[in-house]
This record gives C-alpha cells, structure tokens and sequence, in this order.
C-alpha cells in the first residue's frame, strides 16, 4: 500500500478467554521510525504484532492509519510485512520461491522479480541454499529466509518477531546492521519484537516496555537504560540486584537507603521522604569491587569474555550480582561499591 | 469512520463470523438445491404410505420382524467390515511412512483394489473362491481340507468383498492423513524414552484420531449401504439380507414408495446414529495443526 | 424439438423423420434389434435414427415417472418383460396402444396361442413382440446324473440322497428359479395355481422340504449354469432359452441334456413394446408402424437367435427355416428336436401377475431363502 | 573397538524390527496373494472360451470384449464417463475445498449444524431423494444430458469431499497461511499457492474416492441420464442384473473393461501426485 | 539408562546428498561435563546434537558409552534428554503432560510423576500455564516447556538445542543459573547447542567449535576467550575487527604488523617471520580511543548501554569496529590504540 504518515493505536486489547494477553496498548508510530516492543517472555508482544498485522481481530481499541480505520482490513490489504517468531516458511517452497512470493502477489514483472529475491537472499547470506527446501535448513537458516521474505516486499510497515532469535552472535551483529539498513535506506517504518534489551537498544529509536499485556514505559534507548520507570522496567533493562531498603534520608537530589547490612545512596525516581519502603536498582555492572563499601562472600563465578560475573551474598544474606574484571575465587570476600548516580530508587508499591 | 460498524465487526469476528465464511457459499447451495428439497420431498413420502396413517410406512418396518431384523444383519456386516478396514489399514500406513524402495509401487499396487467396482470383486470371489475355484483347488491340492470351504454366497463373501473394495479406500485416507502429522514430534517422544507401541498410541494415535474418525464413518456409510454384493455374493434372502435389499424390494418390486422411503430414512437415521457416536468421541480427541505441514 | 403435441390423433406417418429412443429392459434387442434397425433403413422418412439404451426393469419406473412429472419425456419406446409392464400399467405410465387404430398392427391377430394369452396381460397398454413357453425344465450332465429324476417326487427323493447337488437361483433374480417355482403348483396339483398366498399349500410344503437339501441358492441364473458346468451343482433348473444359448455361448458343456418332470405346465413369458405417456403423437405414429413390422413373419424369425428365447416368434407360422442362417447354424447344432414335441403336447399357462408373484417372491424370501438364517 | 568406520548395516534396523512388522508384511502378502487370486480369476475367465472344472479354461477367445464393445457402443460410453467423471471430480474438488477450509478452521456458531448437514447426502440412500432430484433436473431442462448426470453426482460428492478434507485441513499449521496474507496474498492466491500444494496428498485420496464412486454411481446416472449420455457402470449394470442369459465371460469381460479404466485413471492421477508423505517427506529419515 | 563414565565420539560424520554437515566430529566426554557445540549459523550444530540423540543415523562414525556402541541403538534405548530447536512439543497435550510424558513412559508411581512434573514446571515458571494447549503459548513460554519435559527425567546425557533462544535476557539468565544448577546438583551430562559465545562461555566446561560441519577448537572457555585457534574461531569469538596484514619483524613474543594506514604490535598464535601475510584479530572493546594509535573517521555510533559501539573507518577506507564510554557523533576523527597482548595475529591461510 502506500505510504503512510502515522500509525495510531489506540487501546488496542486482545482477549484470550476472560485473560487479555495485551490491554490497552495505545501508540503512535511515526513514518520511518524504527519501534523496538520488549518484554519478558508472554507479556503480549507477539500478540501485539499479531493485531497490528490483522492476524487476530481485536478484542477492544483500534488502528488508524492516518485517517483511515485500519483494524477491519484484512492483513493481505494493510500492505505490511512479517518475520515470523516461527518462521512460517511455506514448507512446500524453495528458499527462492519462499522469498519471490510476496512479489508474485503482486504481480511484478519476472525480471523485477528474480532481481530482487537474489538480492534479498544475498543479503541474508543464503546464495548457496537458495534452491534448498526449508525442512532442508537449520534453524538459523529458515529464520534468515523469515527476514528475506518479509523485507523483499519493503512493505510500508514491517514486523519482526524475534527475527534474530536463533542466531550466531556474530551474524546477528551483522543481521542486526543489515536490518538498520535497510529500515533506513528503503525508508521503512518498522515495528521490532524482541527479548534481547541490547538488540532494542542498538536498533530502536522508541523502545515500547510491555509486562503482562501493559505498557510500563516508552521512550528512546537512552531514557530507558538511564531513567526506567519503575521497577520492573529496571528489572528488565538489567538492573539485576533490586535490593529492599528503607529511606533513611534526603541529600539534595540523592536519597540514602539502607537494608539489613547495607547502606547505599542513589538517585529517586520520584520524590521519596525518609522512611518510605523502597526498591534500589543496579545493574551488576555499576556495582564494582572497590576499597570502601559493602562487605560481601563470593558465591558463584562465571567466566564472561573479558569479565567475570559474579553471585555474592551479604552477611545478611542478600544476593548481590556484580561484575569484576580480575577474578575472585568462590568464598573471597571482597567489598563492593557503586555510583549514587547509578542507583536507582523506587517506590516499592510501583509497579 | 463510523465508530460503531467496525466494532461490531470486530465482535463478529471474535465469535467467528466474517467474510470467510461466504466459502461455504457454493457448497451450501449445492446441497440446498440439490439435496434438501428432493430429501425432503422423499422424507415426506414416508409419511404418505397408502394405509396405516402417517407413520404406516414405520410401523409395517417395524412389527415386521423379517424386515426389522435388517438393521441387525447389516449392523453386523458393516461395523466389523468398517473396524477391520481401518484397524488394518493403520499399521500398514504406519510401516509405510518410512522410505524404502519400491514405496511408491507397493503404495499403488495397495490402492488398486479401489478400481475393482463391486462386480469384478464380486465376480471375482465367485470364480476364486467358489467351491471349484482355485482357493478351493489349492486347499485340496494341499490335502488341507477334502470338502470345499463354503466362503461364497454366505455371510463371508460379502465381508469379504466390503474388505477388498473398503479397505485400499480406509488406507488412502489413513496414509494420506498420516503424512501429515509431522515425524520430529514421534522423534521426541523416542528420546523421552518412548518404544514404538507408545509412541505411537501416545503420540500418533491421539493426532490421528479425526481422520481415523472420518475414516471410519465413510467406510461404514459405505458398507452400511452394501447392496450389489450383498444380493451378488451373499444370501440375499437370508443371512446378508441387508436392509438395502428391503429398500429395494420395496422401491423396485412393490413399488410401494412410502414404504421405501421410510426405510431408506430408517437407514439414513441408524448411520446417523452410529457416525454420531463416533465423531462424539472423536471430539474428546485434540484437532488442530499437528506441525506436519508447518 | 418444435412444441410437442402428446394427445390427439395419431398420423398415419410422421410429419417429418423423428428420433426414436428405445430403453431396453428385458434384453429384448438381442432379438429385436436386427428388426428394427432393418425398419429403419428402409424408412428414413419416418425414423432417422434410434438410439439404443438398456437398463433393468426396476429402475425403469423412477426415470419414467421424473420424465413425467417433469413433462419432459425422451424415452420413445420401452421394451420390457412382464414385470416392467405391470408396474408401469399399475403406476399409469404407458400410452394406451389399443384398440385405437388396432387395424394398423394386424399382425397380432396371428398370434400363437400362447403369446395371445400373453397380450391380455399387457391390455391396452403393450404389443408383444417375442414369446416362448420358458419352462420348467430340469437340466444336468448325463455322466453326473445318468438316471434324472421324472417326478417332483424324484427330484426331492435325489436332492435327499445327494445334499447340496439340486439349485435354483433365487427366484426374485432369475428366470428359471421363478419358472421352477410358478411351475411347481401345476405338477404339484395345487388348489389355485394363481394364488401364491392362499392356494399354494403342496408348493410350499415342497419348497421348504428341499430347502433342506439346498445347500445354496445362488443370486442368478448364470452361476447356476456355472455350477452344473463346473460339477459343484448336479441338477438346477432351466428353461428352454437357458438350455440352448448358455450351450452356445460355452459356458455350459455341450453334451448337458434336460429333462422335464411328469406332468408340467409350460409357464411362458414375452417381451412387450410400450409407449410412456407424453410422447409426441409423431413419434408415435413412427413407433407404430414399426411395431407394425416387427410383427410380419419374415422379422419375427429373427427372433430365434441363437435360442436365447427359443422359440422366439411371438405370431404363428414363422417356421425355424425362415430364420437368418446364423440362428439356423446355432440351433442345428444346440437345439434339442425334442422342443416341438413337448411345446405341443404340455399345457401353456400364463405367469402370475405382478402383484401375485411378487407375493411369491417375497413369501419365499422369508420362508424358503431366509429360513438358512436360523439354522 | 577400533575406530573402524565400516558404513552401518543399513537394514539391521528395520529388520530387526519387533514381529509386529513381519506381521504387517505378511498380512498385507496375503492380501496380495487374495488379490491376484481374484482379479486373477475374473481376467482369465474373461479370455476364456469354455472353463468347466479345470485350473485353466479349455480355450482362449476375445469374443466377449468384442461383443460388449459392440452392444454397449463402448467407446463412446467411456468418453461419456470419463468427462463425467473429470467434471464431478473437478467440481467438487473446487466447492467442497473452500467449504472445508472454513469448517476446519473457524468455529462459528451454527458450525456443527452445517457439517450435519453436509453429513446427510452421504447417509441418505438415493432411494428417498433420486426421483425427485431427478424431476427437478428434468423440469429445468438439466436431466437428459451430461449436465443432469454431473449435478446429480455432485449431491454424495460434495460432501464427500468436504468430509474427507476437514481433518486434512486441521492438520496444516494456521501460521503458514498467515505468513502468506502477510505476503499480501488474497483468500483465492492461499488456496491456490499455498494450501493446494500441501493439501496435495489429501485432495488426491479424495478425487480418486471421489471418481471412484462417480463412476460407480449407479442410480443416480441412471436416473438424470439421457440416451447419449450413459456412463459405464449403466453398462455394467445392466450385464450384471439385466433380465436375460449372458455368460459369466461377458460379464467378466465388462467388469475386467470398467477395472481397466479405473486403473488408468488411477495410475495417471499417480503420475501427477504422490499420495504420500508429499510435504512432511523430506523431514523423514533419509537412506 | 544407567550412568555411564564416558561417551565417545568417534568421527561422526552425516551427510546430506555429497554435502557434509558434519564431519569427523572426534570428541570425548566424562560424566559431569558441560560441552557447548558453538559455531555459525547452518554448522551442523543440531546435526551433531541429532546425531547423537540417535535421530539421524550416521553417515560413517561411531559413538561409544564406555564399551558399548551406542549409534545402532534406537533413540528410546539411549536414555538421553533432548531439547529440540523446534521445540516439538505434543500439540494435543498440555502443557503438565507434556512434561510428563516421559516419566510416565519410565511407568513411574501416580504421585512421584505428579510430584516431578510441577517442580518441573515450576523450574520453568510456567505454573500458570499447565494447563494450556502449546498452540496457546507464546514462543518463550513453549520454549521452556520443552526444557521442562527434557530435564524432568534427569537423564543420564541432556541435549540442548539453543534452549533460550526465545528468551528475554532476565529469565535466559535465571534459565541458564537453573541449568548449571540442574547439572551440578542432578550430575547430569549437558551437550548444549548455542550460538552465543557469552551464554556458551559462562556455562560451558569445554566448547566445541564448529565451521562448517568441522571441528575448529576444543578447549575451555578461558582458552577460547583468549587464545583462538585460528582466524575463524576469532571472528567468532567476537574479534570484530580482522585485519588483513603483513608482518615486519618480530619483537620478543610479539610480531609488528602493518597495512595501509595502519601499523600493530600483537601476539602471534603460531611463529611467523617477516613478510608472511597475517590476519591481525582485534575486539572491538579491546580497540578504545587513546592518544597515540591509528587515526580512524567515525561512521556509525550505536548505543549499547553503558557503552557505543562504533563503526569507523582508517583514512584508507579499512572498517574497524571500537568500543567507546563517550559517545562520539559521525564524521568525528578520533584515533584507537590495542594492547599487544589483545591483537592476535593469525597466518592468513590458516582455517
Ligand atoms: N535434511 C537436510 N537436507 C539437506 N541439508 C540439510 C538437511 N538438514 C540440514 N541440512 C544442512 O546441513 C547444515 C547443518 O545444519 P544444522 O541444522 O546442523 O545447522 P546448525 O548448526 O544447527 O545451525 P543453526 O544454528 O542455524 O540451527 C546446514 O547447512 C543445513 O542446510
Ligand atoms: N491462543 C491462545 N489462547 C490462550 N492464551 C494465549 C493464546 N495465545 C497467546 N496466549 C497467551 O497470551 C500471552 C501473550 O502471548 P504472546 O505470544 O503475545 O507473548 P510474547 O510476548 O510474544 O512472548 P514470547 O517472547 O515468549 O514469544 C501468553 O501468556 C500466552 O500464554
Ligand atoms: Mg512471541
Ligand atoms: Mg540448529
């Protein structure tokens, strides 16, 4: 179809017996942007995708494409396209047929045809299983013929579900930039569904927090990363030790918190007074073996590349999850310290 | 942009009704046409018999035990018949899922008895199984019996011949449901520890079941009706006197039409009867995608 | 087809050359078939061509009765047997042919005895066309049975001393199986030999005693035939055409022989030519004259064939000489000298009506066929 | 325990294999056995000329196809029943396919209603609804010729393929046909690229079931058909249970004809398409 | 089945038509061990892991436990666990018998399977969800479920194949704590398919790396991590940028290498001498911004968190790919050092 200047949801809601999958998700996509939709495993994301596709009708809300009512069209007549989370290749197809379908739908010439599937295929790195059938594939090769098939078509709207899923770490570094790519120079919208908060956070340029079918928060990587909206997001976005504490007091824009053996200061997330119960965030990156700090027993060490990652536990037997670059053995007991700016205070009942 | 048509759209769909379903258009008035009003003008018939008020037709069936006992007969016929076909037809299809040479041939080679039509299958039993055929030579030859067996012209010959033309019918279908259901779900089970006999009845069985259901029925329906080689093998005037052949005396003998009609609605209702107690358990069984084709 | 004109009177000759539609029923082209067509190419005027379709006799009635509930009738002529012409006459089917312009098939008023007797059951509605005095015969092979039995009494005293050696088809199938059985209340001496329910005590007594030494009734004549050729059978019954063609044709040995028990009535049978209501007054006015000829000796010694329904000719003095040289050839060597004798010296009768011989076929059904279920 | 690499015994499985398979194997032998003993029995007998009680008839003969060949007209009649046949077989395959599809994949109410419905033409004899179907073809001009004869077939063949088609349907994975919409592939173009073509195996067992009982359908032929558009079972049926004497050969010698055709339709449907394992085949075990 | 001391892997090979997708994979493997089979998409990965579930027979090869041949026994006679890629869950059971189906085939007692069966499920926090159909899961949710019902038998050998794929990057952590710890505590033997290094690094006792159906390097994950075999299990191992070189002398353990616009000093993986042609092998996070080093003009600048990634490229058009904490804009100059110790140098023909 053609371009389109806004996408608008609004409520859009899907029930699943008397359980909605996805509540009230109300959104607006503008042409060219690249929207990243995260979540834990089962909060709504694929359901989300499916909607927006014409794949489930809805239970509530609607989609608007500029002023036309969108969620009653078929999906064959909202001109988007699709990567699968399951890949959902025509099992009775070759690669090249999977791929060239799309354009036969819509009837282009078979020159037009045969240029642009080569070229997708090249893109996905399948020139040498073209011809194969997709039973005939690997995992990460049926879902690379997934992306061809979806982006040969450079639909107005494309939908990734977990494209990159069953790929190597280098490929899908190299998937991920081909993607960019191509969003960027064929001047696509795309909507983006994935688990993997660095793939959103190196793609998107709106990132969409979904927990069970509800939207927690919307904003650029940057936002998402520095300032998550409650905890959950904080959770989520990797702040791996959420740690119960008590406000003891207010220094400026910082708070001090304080649990059973700790004691730390961090940054609100909303105005908080002393004694309030409250949640601290972070991430085991910004909580460092330093001289001054917590107290803390290795537990567990695992080897991480350049880094270690380790489990450690107060004395008072809160777990702790930090990252170190020189590497401690299970049982030594190291300090642990982190930025105040890096820590992140909320409001326990947030949620 | 009204606000009110989509969503009421949108809660049709929910419950399952959208444009889809004009699909079921032609189909629909093929049978409407063709089918309901000459059923129902037959159907009215039956309550039209020439005596006895509007159920005469029913009740001459029915206090007549020489023509009640029909249902029995070919009760007895179909329903072993049916199972048979489809209970044989299971393993063999099961053992032909895997490649092996000569598949394709002995896969054709099976089916051909569909081609046969009831005369060559009965003309056939006739020569190959009557008392000088060669069955019969063959057994005496090898001095395994001196009389001939009786296996013509009794109640085996027209289960015999329901077996021959149901069974290649109940296998085509069976094979081709099988192959849909996809071979990496029976491989798991294989590394959860299970043998081929849960495998298969765990796993298989359970996917199959609502086209062995199918299966099931069609063969029945279709040796439920037996009438060629019910009169051409059987002993029709006895023990495979199916309730075809009461039909048919009535329609084509007595012309008594009502009478015919009852009876074929009599037929029409105990198939009823039976496909419904199978398709009801069928249902107690999973249907949806079995992955095969996915 | 212009506007159809079915009532009113009926031409002497059609307006223009018609097609003719002709459902066979009976098997009767196998006799009428070179009669007609030879009609045809010598009266192009009237008839320009024919086509031939065959059928069985009860389904004969449910497509003639949708033609003319749907008052679109394109079968012209039917050829059938008794069977087909009652249930059409009872469901009122047929044209009626007579007597209206009756001077226009003269040749029925040559009819043998017999085949007369047989045209008072078509009444009105049907014109026979062939005839022959059927049976019933006993048939066997003389090395099998060198002494056949001679008497109704014989033939139960033979079956009791060999189990499962006499057969009759199901009569409800087959020509002789209902030959045997109409047969039996003329030697047996019954009360009223037209009266299956009521008058046929000593038959049915009979029926049920042999019963007991049958081991099967086969569903149709011809695998009674197969049986006596293959030896699985000793005695079955027949008629004079079941004797002679099967013979010819080889599926019985040459040297089978028949015999008849003391006392029989011929109990004879015909096909009849009949005309559906709502054919066009032209085409019927073709078909009459067709009839017309097919009822000249020199036609009806066609039908003698290979004695598929020995004799064959339905009207008198049509001696077998008249006959094509195949039929002659045929029946030269099959035919049996002994025919003239026992046509001229037994009784005709004609076969029960529709209604009574279905009575018969079902009473024997149940008792007779059906009584195999309990033992 | 070298590290010989010695190509596996490929068979060792299968032979070893439980004596559930040698039983299969040997059932599905002796219906082998059964079958040429009848087919067998039928095709030497219609060859023969005389074959009283010997293993072997006396002599051979081609009179009786000579002969139906003549009194049937047959070529004519087969070209009869081979369009009638194409045509229900196309027909139905065409309506009833779409219809299944919706049976098979949407629940809306009334659903269960209509596959009763659809159940019934199948259950009914055609004793209670041929002659009026009949007259209604006649009353519109339809009965009498081909169109009569291919509607009438189609009331037991819709269905037909409508019942046997659902639980194929069933088992094709939704998420296929949604990846083709998403393709932007209308209703028409799924069926046509993407349903057909997996739906192959099961379209094919239901064509050929279809045609077999197409032409095998005696009393509905019979009943619309006009006097050039009889099909071959008329035929056969008529040598079957016509009033008259025919010899067993010739009856033989039709039935051996009716199979003939059968089987080249067979074989030429199986040229096309294999009725296995068309799709899933390739995630079977390779050799 | 009962425990066995070790399985032996004997240059198993399969392959498809005259194409190889693995060959002469000679591997040995104690009881308690934690292999992770890791390599590029279309490896032979799940080949391997077929191979030796007994599900596809071998093209030449054997497989030995202990002194028994294991490759002609029928996969329900090995006794091994296995996740498929796919999933391939029953579709018409739920999601409890799913995961009981094999302890029911090891007809074990009503209430040890009931018992065993939720602590599995539990495991895979899927309790919500026992009773669905897996058609109504999400992609995530189905993928445990599969882990559950492998794991449930506590089988002598498991095999995984890329298990948490579908995951979100919270629970594939706690998924990933929870296998080491089912491994450790049940003493399992783990086969793991991944194609993430990070996941393979942190869990793994020894990886196995494969390139295109053959074996590259077997080692653990510190000698992977830092001394790859060669130029392939580098690029692999996240050496993003691999530049092609010539070396101009050698220095004590060190090669100095240069190229157009670009002199290195690094450490060779086999002796080199002055002249041959190298492929230098540099992460990108071990490329940082400094003073004195190689000039390069910055392109592209992802975020990534804490961190960007950039993608720049040398004044003779070479790409590199550098890790920085500031965040530069493109067009930026900026120039990048390595530590000698982190520049691998690697002959060029070497695969
Ligand atoms: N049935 C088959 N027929 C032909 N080629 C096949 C078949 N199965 C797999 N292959 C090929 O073998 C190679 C190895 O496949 P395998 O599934 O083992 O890859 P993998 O390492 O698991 O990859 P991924 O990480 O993408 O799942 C691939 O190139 C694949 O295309
Ligand atoms: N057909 C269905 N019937 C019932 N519940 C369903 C159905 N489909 C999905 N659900 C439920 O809806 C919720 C959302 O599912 P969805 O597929 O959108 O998750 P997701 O965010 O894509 O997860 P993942 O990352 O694991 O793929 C899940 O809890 C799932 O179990
Ligand atoms: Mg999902
Ligand atoms: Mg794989």
């Amino acid at each position: 179809m053609t371009a389109f200047r806004q996408l608008r949801l609004d409520g859009v809601t899907r029930r699943f017996g008397d359980r909605a999958a996805l509540s009230g998700l109300s959104l607006t996509i503008d042409r060219g942007e690249f929207i990243a939709l995260l979540g834990p495993s089962g909060c709504g994301k694929s359901t989300a995708l499916n909607c927006l596709a014409g794949l489930l009708p809805l239970s509530a809300g609607g989609i608007w494409q500029d002023d036309q009512r969108l969620d009653t069209l078929p999906p064959e007549r909202r001109g988007f396209g699709m990567v699968f989370q399951s890949y959902a290749l025509f099992p009775h197809l070759s690669v090249r047929r999977n791929v060239a379908f799309g354009l036969q739908m819509r009837r282009l010439p078979r020159a037009d045809v045969r240029r642009r599937t080569d070229e997708a295929i090249r893109l996905v790195r399948l020139e040498e299983h073209a011809t194969k059938l997709p039973a005939q594939l690997s995992g990460g090769q049926q879902q690379r013929v997934a992306i061809a098939r979806a982006v040969v078509l450079e639909p107005s709207l494309v939908l990734m579900d977990e494209p990159l899923s069953n790929l190597d770490a280098k490929l899908r570094l190299e998937m991920r930039t081909e993607i960019r790519r191509l969003h960027q120079s064929l001047g696509l919208t795309t909507v983006y569904v994935t688990h993997d908060q660095e793939e959103a956070l190196s793609m998107a340029d709106r990132l969409v927090v979904l927990r069970e079918g509800r939207v927690q928060q919307v904003g650029t990587p940057e936002e998402l990363h520095t300032r998550p909206a409650n905890r959950h997001v904080a959770d989520f976005m990797g702040y791996r030790n959420l740690l119960p504490l008590r406000v003891t007091g207010t220094h400026g824009g910082l708070v001090a918190v304080e649990g059973p053996g700790l004691t730390l200061r961090g940054t609100p997330a909303v105005p908080l007074s002393a004694g309030d119960r409250v949640v601290a965030a972070i991430r085991p990156e910004d909580l460092r073996p330093g001289d001054d700090g917590v107290p803390v027993t290795v537990e567990v060490v695992e080897y991480q590349g350049r880094e270690v990652a380790v489990e450690a536990r107060t004395d008072q037997g809160v777990p702790v999850h930090v990252r170190a670059v020189d590497r401690p053995a299970p049982g030594d007991k190291i300090t642990v310290r982190a930025d105040p700016a890096r820590v992140l205070v909320f409001p326990e009942e947030a949620s | 942009m009204t606000p009110d048509r989509p969503a009421w759209r949108h809660r049709l769909a929910e419950r399952g009704i959208d444009r889809q379903l004009l699909l079921l258009l032609p189909a629909l008035l093929a049978v409407l046409l063709l089918f309901i009003y000459p059923f129902g003008y037959g159907l009215g018939l039956s309550f039209q018999p020439d005596h006895g008020g509007v159920l005469g037709a029913y009740r001459d069936f029915f206090t007549d035990a020489y023509q009640r006992d029909t249902i029995g007969t070919t009760l007895r016929l179909s329903l072993p018949a049916a199972l048979l076909n489809v209970m044989a037809s299971v393993p063999i299809a099961y053992r032909m899922r895997g490649r092996f040479r000569g598949k394709r041939t002995l896969t054709i080679v099976l089916v051909v008895p569909i081609t046969l039509g009831t005369v060559l299958t009965a003309e056939g039993l006739l020569n190959f199984l009557g008392p000088t055929g060669w069955f019969n030579r063959t057994l005496m030859a090898a001095g395994l019996t001196d009389t001939p067996l009786r296996l013509t012209n009794n109640y085996w010959g027209v289960f015999l011949s329901l077996v021959i033309t149901g069974f290649p019918f109940a296998f085509l279908l069976i094979l081709s449901y099988l192959s849909g259901i996809d071979p990496t779900l029976e491989r798991a089970a294989a590394t959860l520890g299970a043998g081929w006999w849960p495998r298969f009845h765990r796993i298989t069985l359970p996917l199959l079941a609502p086209g062995l259901a199918t299966t099931f029925c069609l063969t029945f329906v279709l040796a439920f009706s037996v009438f060629p080689s019910a009169v051409l093998v059987g002993d029709p005037a006895g023990a495979t006197r199916v309730i075809s052949i009461a039909a048919y005396h009535a329609a084509y003998e007595t012309y008594d039409y009502p009478l015919a009609s009852a009876i074929a609605v009599v037929m029409g209702a105990v198939e009823l009867a039976v496909v419904a107690a199978v398709l009801g358990l069928r249902s107690l069984f999973y249907t949806g995608s079995t992955g095969g084709k996915g | 087809k212009p506007q159809r004109n079915t009532g009113g009177t009926v031409p002497d000759k059609p307006s223009t050359a018609v097609t003719i539609n002709i459902l066979d029923v009976a098997g009767d082209l196998q006799l009428t078939q070179g009669m007609i067509d030879e009609f045809v190419s010598h009266h192009h005027d009237q008839i320009a061509k024919v086509t031939y379709a065959k059928a069985t006799a009860p389904e004969l009635v449910g497509k003639i009765k949708a033609q003319q509930n749907a008052g679109r009738v394109d079968i012209d002529l039917v050829l059938t047997g008794v069977d087909g012409l009652a249930a059409g006459i009872d469901q009122g089917l047929w044209t009626r042919l007579l007597p209206a312009y009756a001077n226009r098939l003269s040749g029925m008023n040559d009819y043998l005895p017999g085949a007369a007797a047989m045209q008072e059951l078509a009444g009105d509605y049907g014109v026979t066309v062939t005839y022959y005095p059927s049976g019933p015969l006993i048939e066997y092979l003389p090395t099998n049975v060198p002494n056949p039995p001679k008497t109704p009494a014989d033939l139960l005293t033979y079956a009791r001393a060999n189990p499962g050696a006499v057969q009759y088809a199901r009569p409800s199938n087959s020509g002789p199986g209902r030959t045997f059985l109409m047969g039996l209340p003329y030697l047996l001496g019954d009360s009223d030999p037209k009266d299956p329910i009521n008058g046929w005590a000593k038959t049915w007594d009979y029926l049920s005693e042999l019963n007991k030494y049958v081991t099967l009734y086969p569903s149709g004549t011809t695998e009674t035939m197969k049986n006596l050729a293959n030896g699985s059978a000793k005695i079955i019954a027949s008629t004079t055409g079941w004797d002679i063609n099967p013979r010819v044709l080889g599926t019985v040995p040459k040297e089978a022989a028949i015999g008849t028990l003391q006392g029989f009535h011929w109990v004879t049978d015909a096909h009849y030519a009949v005309i559906p209501k709502g054919v066009d007054v032209d085409e019927q006015a073709a078909i009459r004259n067709l009839l017309a000829d097919m009822l000249t000796p020199a036609q009806q010694a066609k039908a003698y064939d290979k004695g598929y329904f020995y004799p064959g000719p339905a009207i008198k003095d049509v001696p077998l000489s008249m006959a094509p040289q195949e039929s002659r050839q045929a029946l030269g060597e099959f035919g049996r000298p002994e025919y003239d004798q026992l046509i001229a010296d037994n009784p005709t009768e004609v076969p029960l009506d529709a209604k009574a011989l279905v009575a018969a076929f079902d009473r024997w059904d149940r008792e007779i066929g059906g009584a195999k279920v309990t033992k | 325990m070298t590290a010989i690499s010695v190509a596996r015994p490929r068979t060792r499985r299968r032979l070893a294999a439980s004596p559930g398979a040698w039983l299969v194997w040997g059932a599905v032998t002796f219906f082998f056995v059964m079958l040429a003993g009848v087919i067998g029995s039928v095709v030497v007998s219609s060859f023969g000329s005389h074959w009283f009680d010997t293993w072997l008839p006396q002599g051979w003969t081609t009179q009786w196809y000579r002969q139906a060949w003549q009194e049937f007209t047959l070529f004519d009649v087969l070209v009869v029943t081979v369009e009638v046949s194409l045509l229900v077989v196309g027909i139905s395959v065409l309506v009833g396919v779409p219809a299944s599809y919706v049976l098979a994949r949407r629940s809306f109410p009334g659903r269960r209603l209509l596959y009763l419905l659809f159940l019934l033409p199948i259950l009914m004899p055609p004793i209670t609804y041929g002659i009026p179907l009949a007259t209604v073809l006649y009353k519109y001009g339809f009965a009498g010729n081909m169109s009569g004869v291919v509607m009438a077939n189609l009331v037991p063949s819709v269905p037909f393929v409508i019942l046997t088609m659902t639980p194929f349907i069933e088992q094709v994975d939704p998420a296929i046909e949604r990846a083709a919409r998403m393709c932007g592939a209308r209703t028409w173009q799924v069926f046509l690229r993407i349903l057909a073509p997996l739906l192959i195996p099961g379209i094919l067992a239901a064509s050929i079931l279809v045609l077999v009982r197409t032409v095998g359908m005696f009393e509905l032929t019979f009943l619309t058909a006009g006097p050039d558009s009889q099909t071959l079972v008329v035929a056969l049926y008529y040598t079957m249970s016509a009033a008259g004497i025919r010899a067993q050969q010739s009856i033989d010698a039709m039935a051996v004809v009716y199979t003939s055709m059968m089987l080249i339709l067979l074989v030429v449907a199986l040229r096309f398409v294999n009725p296995t394992q068309l799709v899933a085949r390739v995630k079977e075990e390779p050799e």
